[in-house]
């Protein structure tokens, strides 16, 4: 009944092993390739190729409209490294990330388990939480340049009405990078806020029924139920936020335009500044590359590090 | 339908496309945002309307800085445009850059007569004797204060400071203090290079070496001379003094202080007056630019921008756009131009338009700023520096004017400024060399 | 909940709301000012005139600009969800040799500065005669690192469970991601389309390079366009122009808030 | 050890349909006290409710001597067994244990001494390093019971705590759980489908269906005297058997066409008539029996199931213990004794006491004699 | 209809200890093959295997006559019900059961034909518009079965599918299932923890214990001639009692003190002696027995279980039809028929082959007599 097939005990157990699970491989090869196709194609013609290009440029000089003209080497690289204005750059850039990444997460967190409760109206606060989401950094710019005038803005007339001394937010190199800061985290607190609350919403309602049967305090349940659940989530925006802040841009091109005494003047702007306003192609590009490695060391460093520590279902 | 220059607007859009077979279609890449797109596309409407050949299209494309980033993108192929407006510290690199046709050329062809411009503005785009491109929107500094303020300090409001120790002396008077606040201060200046350059350039001094670059290409900043060190010293003592407040690079904020009673004088463009005369809640004098009590006043240097004409695109197109800056030139268009924009008039004789003398009537302080300009005397100073690192060469002044605020010694700021002048001047020789 | 802690949690999230709230509606009163009115840094305007909203529309054909906007910003969010969901699909359902390596690449453009590929972006677009077309203004935000990223943290979360009772169910992997993967992710899905809508409405610089003319230029273009630098700019209008610009996506906001709040909810795994 | 009173419960998700309806009970302090019914009935609920956390839609429910339906879970002090486990997926087994111990104030020393017992009582002692989705299903549940049990809480409520355990494991489980609630006299409130379960741990147990208490009681006196046909049917296994039937002065005549004498039920005309699988016996030499045909066999090891065709289509089961070797489609003579018979009203299923009460001793010398 | 085989499988997680090892079975198709065995042995994980959700570590595994080791689960053409129901948590209980269906070809008609049979037969119907998270327990059991049942694969896989379910519902599934399973002739591998399940479903079952095949037959076989003492313990409920033993010319003495005369053994000195709970039977007038104090009584309604203290602190079970009034403590005479024993090595476990082999016909004259 059972037609044992001999066959079967002859195929040796290692050529079965290997032919059907290289082929199986390969399979799945093809079907990854497959679906990652479309995102390989446009990420190789709209950022791959730009990027070498880039890397290319940064050993020239080049004229206005980035076409190479001499083959400098590390020149570029070298008088960066030794320029002060780089390094204030440099400084600048660092330090805004620090006031806005772990402020801004911090902050989005504390909203999105604010908004997380459930109380009545809870959708409206959730709305205006993540309102700020909706609004161009360009107009978000100019309402806060605008709340910082240290004439007729808003903040200044409140520090007039409590007899504090006036400090000119954006003109004052001690406060400048600062103001820029908190605007920044305003405008991106309403994402972080959506990820973050999407992300607790996804936490398994039962885990924290055991925890309230335990008797847990609300601190304790953050600690080791929410963060940590939520870890998959916090780990992508710890990473954005980064990112996001060593390219910011917009708000200081509008609030302070790198100033005053190069004190916000962070390597994108330094970048922008170097490629479309003095036309130094070559430097900017070096710029571009220095930076580009310093945000992958970073970003290794917290996938190193971060991934490790997050926990996927 | 909502409005004249919507519709203008998507005419000129849906024109492109259908490029109606008659006409020469003349793109004019432009900055001009807000009134001044406003006054832009109707002078362009009019002109179209005016004949049969040309069709003129004025298209914003961004700041100044952008639009010139693009022109460079598109400079000789298709898409390039046939006319387009360049600020003036762009003028050298638009030169050099070898994608423009200079205007010089039509005005030999047509024998056309620039005497009738303003010669001191047209001279800034002329070098050795070569007129580059057409001035269009010029501006200058000057001095504005505020009237009221000046009666409730006992100065004489019809006469503003014309020199340094006039102007820090009303300065004082001007600061009022409400305990350790002050309310109001005496004076100020944007934090932006064209102003230096002005003050420089009104007691004569240069910025460049070469003859402020119109001999030949300038390989050193001058500006770190004692001429120089005159306009700092000016910023710091005031500034140590307590009479002098720093309103940061923002025009608007710079325009806000001024009309809620933050500051008494300050330096702005005399494209800015009118609005300025409309919003504030005091009368507005309007003054020329002060000069060291030693010195000799030279007058102004033209700010602003001019119109440039690509190369490489067909000779019909450029005559039309040739026939269009004529026509801009005109009197009467001029006339317009001065009394929407609050920009000078190329050709002076447009002030004796009826349009503008009833405007002067009205802004009596319009006058003040032609009078300057007319006033002033022609030579490499006022001419203007031409160099084609100006935007870079303008950040380190700017850096350098900051850093005073924060009690750095003038001479020190300033010869810090022109080393990095030196160095860009430096690296763009280099280029310019291969 | 006891009636103190809801107090408590009521007061804190108005006065968050104060705080996040208080620049928007700042602008909002602005936008009814005069111009002298708003110089003197009145926080309330004196009478409520929709001069400013008039003269905006008068100024640049805002709506043609935000209908471009509506229409680019939806097409790359279409885009972009469907070209990084799948991306995200292979990054995590289907192990194959070097996925991590990929994925790690895919993440590291996300490093490139945006200025630093834009010139040489707008030399591929030329050449391949996007100038002045929709094409230009979408087809290279399509691939989008960040979407992929979101999403693949999103994926690992599905409990593995159900991709194993699919494939012994002999669904085929598409079906899966498409059955499956997607609306069981639809937070994540609804937030990224919230995202990529709002980046690419926002987007300055790079339509203003890709437009020549105003056929297909958006929205933010018309924003500068009411900024002026030497002139006085127009406060109120600017702020009248500032609202309609941010009103229109504010309102997509509140309603995909809507969806995204029963998403949130329903997408809820177990 | 606590009480728990629930007075007039009801509850309901949709508001419309209640999920359970006027539950009252009151579980005595260090009472083991045994929920039983179908799935879906609202057991899980019920637990739910006691545990807060789920708000009642109507009623009352005291917790010790204080009225709770308002006490945030964490104050009821009381601890629970999920029917899904409700592990954390992110800790080890050893932390998933320990988890909240804290807040019982419990030493360092002590949490870990408990944890480890526990573990050690369920078998999880190798695995305390393994996380969650490392488990087998067993495992997890097993790590969910001793979650439960190493807070030591007055009351402790579980929902099915042994159903992917195997019948060795689960009688150790049983004796031990029994063991440690006697011990430290927790009031515990026990959901489970099995009926040894439910009938050697109860000390009281519930039946539940469709959100209703069909009868409450000592778990012998439920199985002995059912209130209900549902509760006859339901408790026991394989079911009780029914058939129709009708009492003709002392002669009981079954709708399937064959009649008995009874003396125990006079007039009550329509009945229905239950009888327990293991009731129905080979007719002894002694005894009139009637035979039927035998439709199934199914032989378990320590017993065997009989279906028997008894005329009209009906079928009922006999549960004869050893392993019987008969052929299906063979003729059986059996027979059932007339005490064994219990009588239901056909029309709303409630029990009808009989002349001479199937009371205990009754029932117990009769298993005694077989 | 299909064959599976497993040559020599093992399966290791770690890479170091294997979960499962060297399993060799055919599968024969149309069997209902039943695969038992204590918490965490590794019966999900034989059952994933097969499935094609988790890699063999060595070994061959065949479905039909193909090799299927690396055949994709989606081309093995069968259904399985996952231990934790792995539902859609975002389809609702119709799309839950229909999902997949398409694949197999199946007309929009026929699909919802098949989706309100399977409902009805498990008490769905009026479920069929809710999400997973509605549902009780038990309900989202019936859900996951019925999925694996509307596709009428071949080969269906279930994993404990009805761990959740009360009695009287999984006596109704049991029978269901296996008239499905036979009237489309699906080759079945079952897993459960329920010996009832097992003994009345199986063709044949497996015993597995920590990976290792334990016995593998028809279930009758199993519950007679369990090969080693691990077997003898795990099935049949109560477990068989066990005690050390000595054979010394035919006589049989006991750790505890006692002893017995065995002709069926002769020369086998040290033993382990099996004897099953229902076969510890009270002395009857004519026989010779032994008394021993009851240490607990535990009445299930049908029957009682008596805990015996047989000396030397051994304790045996037995397990009494009816209900049994008898008083802790009390002294019992009991005898055991010698045909009842079971006789082990010491050693290693294994089962000795008595002179008058335990066959199953005795077993049920046995069983039958009493
Ligand atoms: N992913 C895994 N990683 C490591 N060990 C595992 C994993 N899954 C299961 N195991 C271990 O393998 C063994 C067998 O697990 P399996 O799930 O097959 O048990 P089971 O027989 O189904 O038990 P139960 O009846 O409790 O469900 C268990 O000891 C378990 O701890
Ligand atoms: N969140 C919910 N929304 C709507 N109905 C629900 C919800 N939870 C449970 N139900 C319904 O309430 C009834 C009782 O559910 P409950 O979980 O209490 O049953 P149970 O007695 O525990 O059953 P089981 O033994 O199957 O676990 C069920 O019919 C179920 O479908
Ligand atoms: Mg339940
Ligand atoms: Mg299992």
């Amino acid at each position: 009944m059972s037609s044992l097939p001999e066959a079967h005990a002859k195929i040796s157990l290692g050529s079965v092993k290997t032919t059907g699970m290289k082929r199986r491989r390969l399979h799945h090869t093809i079907i990854g390739l497959l679906y990652l196709l479309p995102s390989i194609i446009l990420f190789a013609v709209f950022l791959f190729y730009p990027m070498l290009r880039t890397l290319y440029l940064s050993f020239y000089l080049t004229d206005g409209q980035g076409v190479p003209i001499t083959f400098v080497g590390l020149d570029n690289f070298t008088y960066l490294l030794d320029s002060p204005s780089f390094h204030t750059s440099i400084k600048a850039t660092l330090l805004f990330v620090c006031y806005t990444v772990p402020a801004g997460i911090i902050l989005a967190l504390i909203l999105a388990l604010l908004a997380n409760e459930k109380l009545k109206g809870i959708g409206f606060f959730r709305t205006m939480f993540s309102s700020t989401m909706g609004m161009s950094v360009a107009a978000s710019s100019v309402i806060w340049m605008f709340m910082y005038n240290p004439s007729i803005g808003i903040l200044s007339k409140v520090a007039e009405f409590l007899e504090l001394p006036d400090i000119q937010w954006l003109l004052d190199p001690q406060y400048a990078l600062l103001s820029v800061s908190v605007a920044t985290i305003w405008m991106n607190t309403g994402f972080a806020f959506l990820i973050l609350l999407g992300g607790l919403q996804n936490i398994d309602e039962q885990l924290y029924e055991n925890a309230q049967i335990a008797g847990v305090s609300y601190w304790y349940q953050l600690r080791k139920i929410t963060l940590p659940m939520l870890s998959p989530t916090l780990f992508f925006i710890i990473t954005v936020s980064f990112i996001n802040a060593f390219q910011t841009f917009g708000q200081i091109d509008i609030l302070t335009k790198g100033g005053p005494i190069e004190s916000t003047n962070v390597i994108v702007y330094s970048i922008y500044k170097d490629a479309f306003i003095n036309f130094n192609v070559g430097s900017a590009s070096a710029q571009a590359t220095i930076l580009f490695f310093c945000i992958l060391m970073v970003t290794i460093l917290q996938f190193k590090l971060g991934e490790r520590k997050v926990h996927y279902q | 339908s909502s409005g004249t220059t919507s519709t203008d607007s998507k005419e000129a859009g849906d024109a492109s496309k259908q490029d109606s077979p008659g006409k020469t279609e003349v793109v004019f890449w432009h900055a001009m945002s807000g009134e001044l797109e406003t006054a832009l596309n109707e002078i362009a409407k009019e002109f179209n309307e005016s004949q049969e050949e040309i069709e003129v299209k004025p298209i914003f494309q961004g700041t100044y800085e952008e639009s010139l980033t693009k022109f460079n993108t598109v400079a000789g192929t298709e898409d390039a445009p046939t006319i387009m407006q360049v600020f003036e510290v762009g003028t050298k690199y638009m030169i050099d850059s070898g994608k423009i046709q200079p205007v010089q050329k039509f005005i030999d062809e047509d024998n056309y007569d620039t005497s009738q411009w303003e010669k001191n503005i047209s001279n800034y785009y002329s070098v050795n004797g070569t007129q580059y491109s057409m001035p269009f929107n010029s501006s200058t500094p000057v001095v504005v204060y505020n009237k009221d303020a000046f009666k409730e300090a006992g100065l004489d409001p019809e006469n503003a400071p014309m020199t340094y120790s006039e102007l820090k002396e009303a300065a004082k008077k001007l600061t009022k203090k409400d305990g350790d606040k002050t309310t109001q201060y005496g004076f100020s200046i944007l934090n932006y290079g064209w102003f230096f350059e002005e003050l420089l350039a009104s007691q004569g001094g240069l910025y460049v070496d070469q003859e402020n670059g119109r001999k030949g290409d300038a390989t050193k900043a001058t500006y770190n001379d004692e001429k120089g060190l005159k306009v700092f010293s000016l910023i710091s003592d005031m500034y140590k003094e307590g009479t002098y407040y720093n309103v940061g690079q923002n025009w608007d904020d710079m325009r806000a202080a001024f009309q809620s009673g933050k500051i008494a004088m300050y330096l702005d463009s005399s494209a800015g007056i009118r609005a300025l005369v409309d919003n504030a809640p005091f009368e507005v004098g309007v003054s020329y630019l002060p000069v060291p009590d030693d010195a000799e006043r030279q007058g102004v240097i033209i700010g602003g921008a001019s119109v440039w004409m690509s190369n490489g695109i067909s000779e019909e197109k450029q005559k039309g756009a040739w026939k269009f800056m004529k026509y801009l030139t005109t009197p009467e268009v001029q006339a317009k131009w001065h009394v929407k924009s609050g920009y000078f008039a190329i050709n002076p004789a447009a002030y004796e338009e009826e349009m503008v003398k009833q405007e002067w009537e009205k802004y009596p302080q319009l006058k003040v700023t032609v009078d300057q300009l007319r006033e002033t005397k022609a030579n490499t100073a006022t001419q203007g520096a031409l160099i084609s690192v100006f935007p870079e060469s303008r950040q380190k002044v700017v850096t350098a004017m900051e850093s005073l605020y924060q009690g750095m010694d003038p001479k020190k700021a300033l010869d810090q400024a022109a080393e990095e002048t030196n160095r860009a001047l430096e690296m763009a020789n280099k280029k310019k060399g291969k | 909940m006891s009636l103190t802690k809801k107090a408590f949690l009521y007061g804190l999230l108005i006065v968050f709301t104060i705080f996040m709230m208080f620049p928007i509606l700042y602008a909002f009163m602005i936008s009814f000012m005069k111009g002298g009115e708003v110089l003197q840094g009145n926080l309330l305007p004196e009478s409520f005139t929709l001069d400013n909203y008039q003269s905006a529309f008068n100024k640049v054909p805002l709506l043609n600009y935000l209908f471009n906007s509506f229409f680019v910003s939806m097409v790359v969010m279409l885009g972009q969800l469907i070209i990084s969901s799948l991306a995200a699909f292979a990054f995590v359902f289907i192990p194959f040799k070097g996925r991590d390596a990929l994925f790690f690449i895919f993440i590291s453009t996300m490093m490139i500065p945006w200025e630093a590929t834009m010139v040489p972006n707008f030399i591929t677009v030329q050449k391949l005669g996007w100038i002045n077309h929709y094409l230009g203004l979408t087809i290279p935000f399509f691939a989008l690192a960040f979407g992929t990223f979101l999403l693949r943290q999103q994926f690992k979360t599905i409990p593995k469970e159900l991709f194993e009772a699919s494939q012994v169910a002999g669904i085929s992997r598409f079906r899966f991601f498409w059955n499956i993967v997607l609306p069981v992710s639809k937070t994540s899905l609804v937030t990224l389309g919230i995202y990529s809508f709002l980046t690419t409405w926002n987007m300055y610089l790079w339509p203003l390079l890709v437009t020549n003319n105003e056929s297909v230029r958006t929205v933010q273009i018309g924003l500068k366009q009411m900024q002026t630098q030497e002139v006085s700019t127009e406060w109120g209008v600017v702020m009248a122009a500032v609202i309609v610009v941010i009103l229109p996506t504010l309102i997509l906001l509140f309603l995909g808030q809507k969806h995204l709040q029963k998403g949130l909810t329903q997408g809820a795994i177990k | 050890m606590k009480r728990v009173e629930l007075v007039g419960v009801s509850k309901s998700y949709d508001g419309k349909s209640n999920v359970i309806q006027e539950i009252n009970v009151s579980i005595e302090p260090g009472e083991f006290f045994v929920l039983v019914g179908p799935s879906g009935c609202g057991k899980s609920t019920m637990l739910r409710i006691i545990a807060g956390l789920e708000e009642v839609s109507s009623g009352l429910l005291f917790i010790g001597d204080a009225s709770a339906n308002h006490l945030p879970p964490s104050q009821r002090d009381l601890s629970m067994v999920f029917q899904n486990y409700a592990l954390y997926p992110h800790l080890t087994v050893e932390q998933n244990i320990r988890f909240g111990l804290h807040t019982r104030k419990v030493s360092k020393k002590e949490q870990i001494e408990r944890c480890i017992e526990a573990a050690d009582m369920l078998g999880l002692s190798d695995l305390l390093k393994r996380k969650p989705r490392e488990l087998s299903g067993g495992q997890r549940q097993r790590v969910a019971l001793a979650r439960a049990i190493v807070t030591q809480s007055p009351i402790c409520l579980m929902d099915e705590p042994l159903s992917n355990l195997d019948a060795k494991l689960r009688a150790k489980m049983r004796s031990e759980i029994r063991q440690l609630q006697r011990k430290l006299g927790i009031t515990m409130i026990y959901v489970t489908h099995d009926q040894i379960e439910a009938m050697t741990m109860a000390d009281r147990m519930m039946i539940l269906n469709e959100g209703m208490v069909q009868q409450m009681g000592r778990p012998l006196e439920i199985y002995n005297q059912p209130e209900n046909t549902f509760v006859a049917s339901f408790i026991g296994s394989p079911p009780m058997n029914f058939g129709d039937g009708e009492v003709v002065r002392e002669v009981l005549e079954l709708a399937c066409e064959r009649s008995k004498k009874t003396e125990r039920l006079l007039n009550h005309k329509q009945v229905m008539v239950g009888v327990r699988p293991e009731h129905i016996q080979l007719t002894k030499p002694d005894q009139v029996g009637f035979s039927a045909e035998v439709l199934n066999v199914e032989i378990l090891g320590t017993e065997t199931l009989l279906t028997f065709d008894i005329g009209k289509g009906e079928q009922w089961i006999a549960k004869w213990n050893g392993q019987w070797d008969i052929r299906i489609g063979e003729k059986v003579s059996i027979c059932i004794d007339d005490k064994n018979l219990c009588f239901f009203d056909k029309e709303d299923g409630k029990r009808i006491n009989t002349r001479a009460p199937f009371s205990e001793m009754q029932a117990l010398l009769n298993g005694g004699l077989v």
